[in-house]
């Protein structure tokens, strides 16, 4: 299909529902708009798609911008489902669950999550614990998931789980789709050094899934995992896509309206710690730059390792920076310590507006630490980058060939 | 230098260890830091009372144990590693200090005792908004020129200053720093709590209108006040080694019993290594605070630059040990339930306060003779 | 930013790597740099009429190449990977780069042809000892008003001064900055070979004493050859990447086959998180200076600024990875014998040629708002 | 022996033999000194002492530099033989041994060197391939050594080779004194990135030593090997033992004569890094003091690991911000790079006088890489000190239990 004519689709989409019209709800446009085929154009005819390339999405997103002022962005609307969700029950669904479950996802209907860390499975994700055993149709569930974004409003969540710990531990997990309303799930909201609860920890107590809600086979929980991870931490790293932006913006600012607090010794100092985080954060935009165009001629990979690694050491370290230009007024935290569900409008990594600045910097001075863990440790992405992207050798493994069960854990 | 600890001091060390560990668990540093008042009265009296700790380097004639600033910075570095909820920087160090070296002998008849006895805790008024940490930028003023006077403006950063019964305000008069006593309860006293970046050390503003005062200090009290900064900022750097210790403590533990992989998490060099920093940093940093406070009771000529180089360098290694120690505890380092956090908002608030570790740096510069100025 | 290679700059990549990896092998590089002259003339022949390097950013019509900063980028970092002994930087970058911006059509007709041939090399003669990067603080001033003057005077870190057919100079006419051409045989003009600290890349110090000259450009050139330096070091910033990412080459491959306690040195975190740091400073690099080069390309507005980021981040990288690749090749690394220092004693020149990191991050600062200058 | 009966005892020997007399050579006093048993206190009597505790040493030190204006360091001296040769000695040697090796050490008639490092034996000093073969009272070496400081210049070495591949290999080295005037021994010079060579290369090529010369029994070199290197790493680091002085007085002397060349802004940023070397540089000094206190009171071990690994780690910063601050003076290298025995002396870590300061920069910016290398990498230090200060475990390792001869090598 070519540009014009999704241009064109595009256009009787919107002029039989129109975002901006009143009595049109997100469910609604969105729902025509996988019905037109003009959702994840990507994806088959009658799945919200028509086989396309996906960079066409662009066309048509930018064909919705440009003549109507609601737009729905995807990461907003159902991040973890329509990012991982719909793409793996795609692969690796039933006719029944592609055709009920894709277009609930894009709608927002049903929110989704993805439940494969454990408090003793960290940067060893495949060493998880969950145990799901056989009984009849069913399989029944027990153990404990961390880390769980948007667990609290879910009605699906992907999840993997042990089926066998007689064998190594990469082959004795398997992949299931978890309606998160069964009994036996304990959705509790997991604070962080901030005070507040981004994450949850869910307890499954017992709790039965039918076997058709597994995806792949059994044993292969693993395979149908790793798509998953590869989409989750692509998403994560790159820096700001605009010259100068996101956090060294903040810092910048931060640096210029508390100059007159210091000597000019150090502002000097303070100054030229800042040009250097200008100057990592733009090459890290640049880079990301250059890894997307040798993306496009083909050659995913690794090297998205690059850009996770360097920007958590960048972001917190801009962040700590601000803090320290702050002064003395870096002794003080507004937002208080009170335990909530996130609420403020200053914790995005992008720039803020008017006196929000100061408080971004101090919430995101916390923050920010978890930046090198969440997604993979700076400790694994240098593991990454040495072996897979290097060749340098792996260490002596102790865990690969023995049964999971055999492995010590902790 | 002699840089040995005596068998008393290690006793010492025993026994107020002994007593945090009991007094100061996580479950009551949870309980202290979501409080109000931030401290519990009783604990304080047990100190006091108990421990001698309060009137630690208080002189015996004014009820204390007359120790120096070696006794003080093993009690300051037991604090750290327990991250005590108490107004111990504020009353029994900073105040202390202040009226010990800048008040006239009357006012310190009158207060010292009742600090060393723990009935009453005391606090030092001096940063304001402009400059806090910069004695000579002090601008309030004192109105009127006798005994009694009254005070007007607003006080900043001032360590526990909701809770203190005494607030000693650092004020001019006749352009000279000059410390007036006032009552926690005197007319005219605004006390607001801030909300501190570390919950465990309560910070308030404090805002005077026409609030009446006791001049208790003569002449220009700068030069005392400015020893009582370095010994503040000396008994603050020992307990940044506390907390720095404790952390090196806890990330090893971690990493000697955290699997993955099948093994101890320690094993890994990434982790190993970073340890073995921290390990060089707390070992430097525990140079730093003891040559410090040695300096002190030797009455070395380089006392207030040996404080700066502590509060710089133990400022700096306790953050990077908080940070670090958060690290190696990955996920679970960063939930609140675990206490990393506690010790990072403290050793980062720790670093702010009295001044940057740049500033710490830029005084030590000047001593030693780099740069220009 | 396009920010993508065509096939034609791969091939032109191709081709240089090839050619320098048969003439300017290690034993090459340490013959020629032991030499006094440093170069070999056939080899620079060669280069000059097989491959047009000499001309490769000459206009067409004086006998060049006629290609931009990008093509000049991708020539730059395949000689930083071979350590290529060879007047480039003075004579086909920097000295043509200043008569191409700044001098009069006459010179550019008269020297670009021969400088484009090969048949014979140029340097620009503009460092004095007073701030030697500061194109402002050039105090040289020629004597007469016409096109043929006499110059006194110092030169100095003049990149292959002592063997360069015409020299350059940078000197003060009415005020104005101003270029001059002086022969290297001149009268009056002593050439002294500075003892370098890269022993790959020539420098000396050019003494003027009454030395006949001839003004090639009118009005005042500073702007121009403020144009003309972030050239160079735009190219500079490449020939850094180049050798940047050969260290990280060196320091891997060397990892993957040196055998400690049984197993690959490259198996521990150690040393693999080493090169992992290293690959990510080397990719920007990468991006640093090849953003800059697509930059002056494209007339971008920045282009000064994105040479002086390039110039900053690229030494450091380049410098952090020569040691890295030291210290993981061990005692090896120390040797004489072993090339690890004549990529170290490169990068550690370079950093400093054209004025240090922290000054250009100084001008990236200026530019982009960062401070009250 | 009581502190004034030394005295009384250096003061007799003063009065027999004096160094600053004319005639009277270095061989000449050291020779007396040693007869008169003042030479090492705490060697037995007849071998240059009488068993006294060795801080004793100090006060005859004490005592002949107050009275002469000649005195001998043992460091200059003979610093292998002295530190390490003559303790080996002392410990596992024969009496012939002990009566005719001690002495010549102690006058400098027999300086000494230490052969253990080799190519492929870097970190690993166990793996070491040099082999020894039984034939007849001798053995026949093979192989090659490095690194070997004033091998050219030695009458001994002390040289580790392996005398059993077939077990691990710890267990299959043992020790030897070499005369290295032997047939087969090649001593070439090792030339550094500096050009000069303080190190050699030595080859052994069907090198035949008594089997007299074997040091403790036939498969215990490791052990007898430790305690020469515990020697050699406790010499190693501890900073200047002068408040501000060493390397740290260099660099605040070339930035208070550079400034004048650069922005002031420039010189705060370079203000600030030279006063956090300074207050690492005094902080490693007062560590290393702490450490010595601590080792007083018996408590020897890994702890001076922390000063070998900050010292190296100080030290090449110090060199690097020295080059810094000379800004364009930098770019030249004035002893040039013909290769040659060191000769300089700018090279030393200490205070240096008038002009040399800049020269000592220049090859310290270089000499100081290895600081980082040499007497174990800055790798192993932290090694060290994670597992046997921290009690951190240790790697999976393959090399332990498996004979020489199969463990991979290269």
């Amino acid at each position: 299909m070519k540009e014009s004519e999704l241009r064109e689709r595009t256009r009787v989409l919107l002029d039989e529902v129109h975002p901006d019209d009143e009595g049109v709800s997100r469910v609604d446009f969105r729902s025509a708009q996988f019905d037109h085929g003009l959702a994840l154009v990507h994806f088959p005819e009658g799945l919200g798609g028509f086989g396309l390339s996906p960079k066409l999405q662009a066309v048509v997103n930018e064909e919705i911008q440009s003549h109507a002022k609601t737009f729905y962005e995807n990461l907003v609307v159902n991040p973890i489902g329509i990012g991982m969700g719909a793409p793996v029950v795609l692969t690796y669904g039933s006719e029944e669950q592609k055709r009920t479950l894709i277009k609930r996802i894009y709608t927002g209907e049903d929110i989704w999550c993805q439940m494969f860390s454990e408090p003793s499975a960290g940067s060893d994700v495949a060493g998880l614990s969950t145990r799901a055993v056989r009984d009849g149709d069913d399989w029944v569930l027990n153990g404990q998931k961390v880390w769980t974004t948007l667990a609290h409003v879910s009605k699906w969540g992907m999840l993997l789980a042990r089926t066998n710990p007689d064998v190594p531990k990469h082959d004795g997990l398997s992949y299931f789709l978890l309606d998160m309303e069964s009994p036996g799930v304990d959705v509790r909201p997991l604070y962080q050094i901030t005070a507040e609860a981004e994450f949850n920890e869910v307890f499954l107590n017992d709790v039965r899934i039918p076997h058709e809600q597994m995806l792949g086979a059994e044993g292969q929980g693993w395979r149908v995992a790793i798509t998953t991870l590869m989409n989750e931490r692509s998403a994560l790293g790159g820096g700001s896509s605009r010259k100068g932006g996101g956090p060294v913006s903040v810092l910048t600012r931060i640096l210029a309206e508390s100059g007159a607090q210091r000597s000019p010794a150090e502002q000097a100092i303070l100054e030229d710690k800042a040009t250097q985080l200008y100057i990592r954060a733009e090459l890290l935009r640049l880079t990301t730059q250059r890894a997307k165009a040798t993306q496009r001629s083909g050659n995913p990979g690794p090297e998205g390792s690059v850009g996770k690694l360097a920007q958590a050491e960048i972001y917190k370290d801009v962040w700590e920076t601000c803090v320290a230009a702050l002064g003395d007024d870096g002794l003080l935290y507004e937002p208080g310590y009170e335990l909530r569900r996130p609420t403020g409008d200053f914790r995005g990594t992008g720039e803020s507006s008017a006196e929000k600045h100061i408080l971004q910097a101090k919430y995101q001075l916390l923050r920010s630490q978890a930046n090198s863990i969440e997604g993979g440790t700076s400790e694994i992405m240098r593991n990454i980058l040495g072996e897979r992207v290097l060749g340098l050798p792996g260490e002596p493994r102790v865990d690969k060939e023995i049964a999971w069960k055999d492995v010590p854990r902790g | 230098m002699a840089f040995e600890f005596s068998d008393e001091h290690e006793e010492l060390r025993r026994t107020v260890r002994q007593f945090f560990e009991n007094e100061s668990d996580e479950t009551k540093v949870r309980e202290l830091m979501a409080s109000e008042r931030g401290f519990e009265d009783a604990t304080w009296k047990q100190m006091a009372e108990e421990l001698g700790l309060a009137g630690l380097i208080v002189p015996e004639i004014h009820g204390g144990a007359d120790f120096g600033a070696v006794e003080l910075a093993i009690v300051m570095e037991e604090m750290g590693r327990a991250l005590l909820c108490a107004p111990y920087l504020s009353s029994a160090v900073l105040a202390t200090s202040a009226i010990l070296l800048a008040a006239e002998e009357t006012a310190q008849k009158e207060l010292l005792p009742r600090l060393a006895s723990g009935d009453a805790t005391a606090t030092l008024a001096f940063a304001e908004k402009v400059s806090p940490w910069d004695l000579s930028a002090i601008a309030m003023a004192a109105e009127g020129d006798g005994a009694s006077v009254t005070l007007s403006g607003e006080k900043t950063f001032v360590l526990d200053g909701t809770t203190a019964d005494e607030i000693v305000v650092v004020a001019r008069s006749n352009g000279n720093l000059t410390l007036f006593q006032v009552a926690g309860d005197a007319a005219g006293l605004t006390r607001e709590a801030l909300p501190p970046l570390d919950p465990t050390r309560k910070l308030a503003k404090l805002r005077f209108e026409s609030t009446p005062a006791a001049r208790i200090s003569t002449g220009d009290a700068e030069p005392a006040l400015r020893r009582a900064l370095a010994r503040t900022v000396t008994a603050l750097a020992s307990e940044q080694l506390g907390g720095s210790q404790r952390c090196l403590e806890m990330a090893t533990d971690y990493a000697k019993t955290r699997l993955q992989f099948g093994r101890p998490i320690g094993s890994y060099q990434a982790i190993k290594h970073q340890c073995a920093d921290m390990l060089v940093e707390v070992e430097f940093a525990r140079s730093a605070a003891y040559s410090a406070a040695f300096a002190l009771d030797e009455d070395d000529d380089g006392a207030e630059v040996a404080a700066a180089m502590a509060k710089s360098f133990c400022s700096e290694a306790y953050s990077h040990a908080a940070k670090r120690n958060l690290q190696i505890h990955g996920g679970m380092g960063f939930t609140w339930e675990h206490p990393a956090h506690l010790y990072l908002k403290r050793a980062k608030s720790s670093e702010m306060l009295f001044g940057s570790p740049i500033s710490h740096r830029a005084k030590v510069a000047a001593a030693v003779g780099i740069g220009s100025a």
